[in-house]
């Protein structure tokens, strides 16, 4: 049990058993040979001793497996680096403080729900007065101006109102992800503030149920927040953001 | 069906008279009014379709040259039918030709009133009689092949490309599912025209198109006749072209049409006006098609608490049903919402989740509820996602909804893919037939925790319908009464679209459709609001 | 315990009743036999441990000497003492000289009754003394940490390694296990004795040693230290070593472990006599110990038809609480076994494991009943299964279940790994506060099926029990009555180390048991039954 | 949607999209590097696009992932062969009639579940009388004499009674499976007779729910049937294929 983190492997109740599980179709009629098929498939994939535990007819020419397989690769958990937000998270009341010191005025937000994203959840819930999980969105910071423009806002409205309040942050909710729509709107938006020769003037951040920072930053964004971000560590961020690019 | 929970039977009347009033207001207020898509759904039922060189529909070219030159306010049809008895033209041609700008409908020569409403009343005949034609074939369908038992399974396919779907539409239906919906890509409610032919590219859902509801339905009716049982098709008339779609779905058979003006106010930021306007054609249609509609309340829960918020479903059932009534849509077609959704880390969720669904039931008997699934508290974890939807499948048969909408365990992630359909049916068929009769077996302890909530969740309502009858509905939706949203009359997309009627106005296909569906006719019944 | 299905008290009397008489017919038999495996625990608690040169244990080298020489009808406990006695060496030192061929237990001089009898007696009370601490600790950890809510969390273990075992175990407690059960690898039940020493390879399990369960108690201790819930370990004393394993379990605190002869001749071939005789004794150091015990009833329905058989279980738990109480074990103690185990297919299944579950209930209401999950319809299809556990822990939840075994989505394929462990808890977890007091708010119908469906298991069971009580218990076994398995009086594995008892037997720990426990002497009992 | 099974790959919603759910643990402690280890493990099994859509902190430096991505391999089904019990499956009737034809004599058939394990439903559903799902057991065959040995049964004690009893075919059942050992007991069986030169003297036959007819060829066996096998199965390949050997 003693783990070689230099050879991670998947486990199930042997260290190095491999242990992985697997569910997916395949647009091959039901019977021996799709069973088969799925089972090169994953052997493919470096699975070996693959079992093939279920199969279901879907019709159509359409079977669905699950299959239980050992996973020969590893990975060297010790080589791992993942790039991460680098802020310190304050408390609503530390980061009030900040600003106020630091910038020495309130900082001015502007959010949407870009494209014909109409899931305004996310965005509330970073935003809103009431906040989220039991923290305060953006709205009762007295040190932040926060406007909240809903949802389905195009690009180019979105940049005429951060114009317009002059923000400092733009933060953009993307939530619908089907054929990367995401991935295009946000983009759209990079080339939208390039074209423009704008891209420095406001500190650009998405977020979303599939964002991660990584990706926010290949897209060109200054941040990404995933999942379960709150208030408090999206405002740390550009706090903290600003006020080194203020300092500067 | 016997009264499981004992509910005060006054307190649910006077539920529904506030409602009743509600629903009164509303129609009064719009009555004057029109809309660009009620008189392009005119057009279509005139037989306009296929779209001009730059994909824009016919049936908008002839309605926007119309209100362009603002004449709109007679109603499509006057200016049709005069030109169509001018040039001897049926509808589609003269259609073509003020597309190309070789015709303009204005310039034609007038006729008298009573030609254009004999002539009007023979078209209007003609086209309702072929929507009453698919519902007997309906009928048949029904009668000869049968269908899945209640609560209907029902599942989405979204694959945004319409061949793609009936691919997995076909394979749901053998798997088990009773109705299929086509889900539509994100876009297509703010857009205010319908898009045209077949479309292979959506995002999140698939374009309603008349040639996909086609595409769709002859899938159905083939595999449902492999199957040996009718499977239903549904889609959307929510959005910017509610009774458009309408139109098209009882042209070509649909079943089941999402069709609830709130959610288009709340959740699409669709101007209130404009979308009630079409929300009363469209229903008109829906119910002589013999389509059920589908009610949107289940997405309050959404952005709203599901134990906090309960009571605003109940109160917008109340409203959904009464606005209903005043289209002739019978009990029977209304598919009111609601949904499982509360957390699921709540203790004695369950007996919460029981008691709302119980209490829709009672306050609704011949209503074929639609009943949501978890979707707000669906995470991640798949596991755990198929168990949220085991314990929902469950309140279900116990309670005996009529619709029911099938979790998927990926909800968090994806719109359904082939196989998530297949284990969200066996989902349901396990616990729905294992549990079969449960409901019956067992009772709910008079005053206990389930009675109980029940009753509060009812008395919460009928407190806020006899405030919003109060306010008026339009100032309770400024308020965000319903999902935490508030939206203001004159805001939201597709107000332009709104036109106050001339007195000239005339609109055959409503006439008949009141007529046929046993309602007064606008004019009786504007009477009966009072003279304005 | 409100009594929630009506179920006629006269019946639950007439079938304990029978029952009752069925225990005593055994107990008469097994009175003037002892066990190889009977002796070599007495030998244990005179502290003989550890294993010869070829891993052979010193019990069994002891108890094997004295067999061989034809002396073991007297008990291996005389012969001990005196040489103890005699050469002034403690019993692990006198074992190893056996071992070693040095000594003969038959050579060394005697001693009068007398004599042994004050060495016995002070031995057995210094070693129940140490159980007696043992239990008290539990309580002192259970009052100072506390324990999770019931029904209680309970999930295996089964890595075959020990270590792996262990960590496997601080997982699933992290994540909300109450009890942990490390399963025994395949062949175990079926050697005639304990293996030594912590092990790293079993089939299906790990072996049950006294260090693995030192290991093993050690882990728990410190995980429910820092979860702040103590954390229950169970191990199996069924098999040719049932009072060994008790005695173990007991110096090592284990707090439930499972103990039915039946399921052994059952289901692992073990000769009648021989498991029925361990079993008196085992379940004696068992109560003492404070160590509730889980009875295999479950196990029938993986032959049987759980809907056919559903009588069998009912049956069979009144015989195991007759034969129980004959032990001195305390209801509080008996976790008699039931399961989930109808075919997911059937129309109203859950009705009808409502049913049953319900009625173990009301008839054992003391008892902290072990409800064992689905096994036998579990398939490949993990989805599905998950969802079968659901509704498996919905029933435990609604009926006030004990000990939740938890169901497996992987229950077709592999014992669980780490992670189907915790989906398992996430499930029962999930189920339990949801629907925590669901059972308080609803009520079955009377004289509707579930109620009707209880009472004609009921029914059958009496019937059964009397018709057992005519023939005989081990007649009954021999017609296939339990689990579709017929089993001869002289068939079986471990006949062989049946002895019967001279007239000098002398066993002082059981004794002393006896006497702690408040239960008659042997002699008493013999007596009470008839001369013989 | 026009499927090319030359290259048949998994199938979520889009003809080639690759959609795949997998789900296992690492000996990796819960937090971000975990994740990224996760993702770059399915990335080594040529999986694109990984989301990690759900982890969860097992303690003991353990973590568990539900992932989805899009599998880049394919599998031409085409050539797909799968090894098959070659015989026509008949009726019990049939069967009978078939034997005293082709054979003339009782065939005698002596079954066992091997080694420790001591599950019997499997092999019992094969032979009981009563049989199993609706079809007799070979007990119930009159022109079969078949004797079930029950379960946990040794490989020699069942030589011996096999030789006892002159016995045609031999049925070894094997349902516990970790650790291999039924591939364990299986192989010694073979070993067993094949050092006896008794290896031809048998038809010999495996069956459980890991069986499968190519692993039983690979082990040795004369066939191997896997779930779901019922009596006209495994009897219509012995009678067959005795007979063929009977009419050489
Ligand atoms: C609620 C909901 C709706 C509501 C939305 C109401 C509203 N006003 O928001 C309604 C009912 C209207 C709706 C409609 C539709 N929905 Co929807 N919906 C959901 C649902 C159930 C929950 C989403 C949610 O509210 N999550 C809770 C919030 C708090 O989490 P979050 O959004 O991830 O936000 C957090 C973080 O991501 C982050 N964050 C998010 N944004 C931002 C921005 C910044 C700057 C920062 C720093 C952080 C941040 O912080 C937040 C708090 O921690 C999901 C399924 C699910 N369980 O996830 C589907 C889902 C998102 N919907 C989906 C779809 C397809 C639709 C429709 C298109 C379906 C249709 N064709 O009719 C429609 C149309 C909507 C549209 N045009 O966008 C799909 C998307 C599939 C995909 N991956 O592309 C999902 C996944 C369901 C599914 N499986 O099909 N939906
Ligand atoms: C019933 C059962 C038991 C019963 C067995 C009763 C009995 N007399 O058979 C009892 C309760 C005693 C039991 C005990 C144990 N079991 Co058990 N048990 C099961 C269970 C639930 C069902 C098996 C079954 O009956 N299937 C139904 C039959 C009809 O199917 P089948 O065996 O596949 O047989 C069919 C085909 O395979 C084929 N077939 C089978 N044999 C043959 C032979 C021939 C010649 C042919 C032609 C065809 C054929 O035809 C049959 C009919 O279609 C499974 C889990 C599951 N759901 O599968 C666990 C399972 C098999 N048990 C398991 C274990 C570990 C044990 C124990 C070792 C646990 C323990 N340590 O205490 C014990 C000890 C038993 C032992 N020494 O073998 C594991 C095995 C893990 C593994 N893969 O190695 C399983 C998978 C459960 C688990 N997830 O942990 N078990
Ligand atoms: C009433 C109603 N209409 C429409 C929709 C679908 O959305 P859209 O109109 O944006 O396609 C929903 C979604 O759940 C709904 O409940
Ligand atoms: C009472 C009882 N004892 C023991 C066992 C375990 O088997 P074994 O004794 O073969 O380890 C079980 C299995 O479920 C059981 O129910």
């Amino acid at each position: 049990m003693a783990t070689d983190l230099t050879r991670v492997k998947p486990y199930g109740d042997t260290m190095n058993d491999g242990a992985m599980q697997l569910s997916f179709s395949m647009p091959a009629p039901y019977g021996e040979e799709a069973k088969e098929a799925a089972r090169q498939l994953v052997m493919k994939m470096g699975l070996t001793e693959p079992q093939i535990y279920h199969m279901k007819d879907l019709g159509e020419g359409y079977t669905y497996f699950i299959v239980y397989g050992k996973c020969e690769h590893h990975i060297d958990y010790t080589t791992i680096q993942v790039p991460k937000v680098e802020s310190q998270v304050m408390s609503f009341y530390d980061i009030n403080h900040y600003i106020e010191e630091h910038i020495g005025r309130k900082v001015v937000v502007v959010g949407a729900c870009t494209g014909t994203d109409a899931h305004t959840v996310g965005i509330d819930a970073i935003m809103n007065m009431k906040g989220y999980n039991g923290e305060y969105g953006l709205e009762r910071y007295p040190w932040v101006d926060a406007y909240n423009l809903g949802s389905q806002v195009e690009n180019d409205v979105l940049l005429a109102k951060a114009l317009e309040l002059q923000a400092d942050v733009l933060l953009v909710s993307q939530i619908v992800t089907q054929k990367g729509v995401h991935i295009t709107n946000l983009t759209d938006l990079v080339e939208l503030l390039e074209a423009e020769g704008l891209r420095d003037r406001f500190l650009l951040i998405c977020g979303g149920p599939r964002i991660s920072h990584e990706l926010a930053l290949e897209l060109g964004f200054d941040a990404g927040f995933g999942p379960g971000s709150l208030a408090p560590h999206v405002a740390s961020y550009f706090s903290q953001e600003i006020a080194k690019r203020v300092e500067k | 069906m016997e009264e499981r929970l004992h509910l005060d039977p006054q307190k649910i009347n006077r539920g529904r008279e506030a409602a009743r009033k509600i629903a009164q207001d509303v129609d009064q207020f719009i009555a004057p009014l029109t809309t660009v898509a009620v008189e392009r759904t005119v057009a279509r039922l005139f037989g306009i379709d296929g779209v001009d060189d730059e994909y824009v529909p016919l049936p908008n070219r002839v309605v926007d040259h119309l209100l362009e030159q603002g004449v709109l306010g007679r109603g499509v049809a006057p200016w049709l039918i005069q030109a169509m008895m001018n040039e001897g033209q049926d509808a589609q041609t003269i259609a073509e030709r003020v597309a190309q700008g070789t015709l303009d409908l204005t310039k034609v020569p007038t006729r008298s009133e009573e030609e254009i409403n004999r002539f009007g009343q023979q078209f209007a005949d003609q086209q309702l009689d072929r929507i009453a034609q698919n519902r007997k074939k309906r009928d048949e369908y029904l009668a000869t092949l049968g269908e899945g038992k209640k609560p209907y399974l029902y599942v989405i396919v979204a694959t945004g490309d319409i061949y793609e779907d009936a691919v997995q539409a076909r394979s749901a239906a053998r798997q088990g599912a009773d109705i299929i919906a086509v889900i539509r890509s994100t876009g297509q409610s703010l857009i205010d025209y319908v898009p045209y032919g077949a479309t292979r590219e959506g995002f999140g859902g698939t374009y309603a198109t008349q040639e996909n509801f086609r595409i769709m339905r002859q899938a159905l009716d083939e595999v449902g006749e492999e199957v040996g049982r009718y499977i239903r098709l549904c889609n959307y008339c929510s959005g910017l072209c509610m009774p458009e779609i309408a139109v098209m779905g009882a042209l070509e058979r649909l079943d089941v049409m999402l069709n609830d003006a709130l959610y288009g106010i709340l959740f699409r930021d669709i101007n209130m006006q404009r979308t009630l306007i079409d929300q009363a054609f469209s229903r008109m249609i829906n119910s002589y098609a013999g389509i059920i509609i589908n009610t949107g309340e289940d997405n309050y829960l959404t952005t709203a608490d599901a134990v906090e918020a309960a009571h605003t479903v109940l109160a917008s059932q109340f409203i959904n049903e009464q606005i209903a009534l005043l289209s002739g849509l019978p009990e029977e077609q209304m598919g009111l919402g609601h949904a499982f959704e509360m957390s699921p880390e709540l203790e004695d969720g369950f007996l919460l989740e029981l008691a709302q669904a119980q209490m829709a039931r009672q306050i609704f008997p011949d209503a074929p509820l639609k009943y949501m699934p978890p979707t707000k508290h669906m995470t991640g974890n798949i596991f755990k996602g198929h168990i949220q939807d085991a314990l929902f499948n469950l309140v279900s048969v116990m309670t005996g909804q009529g619709i029911q909408l099938l979790g998927m365990m990926t909800e968090a992630m994806h719109t359904p893919h082939i196989h998530d359909r297949q284990l969200a049916i066996e989902n349901a068929q396990y616990v729905f037939n294992n549990a079969r009769n449960l409901g019956e077996e067992i009772q709910f302890r008079p005053g206990g925790k389930i009675e109980k909530r029940a009753q509060e969740v009812l008395d919460e309502a009928v407190q806020l319908l006899e405030d919003v009858q109060e306010t008026g509905f339009f100032e309770a939706i400024h308020r965000g009464t319903f999902a935490d949203v508030k939206r203001a009359l004159d805001g939201g997309k597709g107000l332009v679209g709104v036109i106050r009627k001339s007195v000239d106005y005339y609109n055959p296909m409503e006439q008949e459709l009141r007529k046929r569906l046993q309602l007064p006719s606008r004019e009786e019944v504007s009477h009966g609001y009072g003279s304005y």
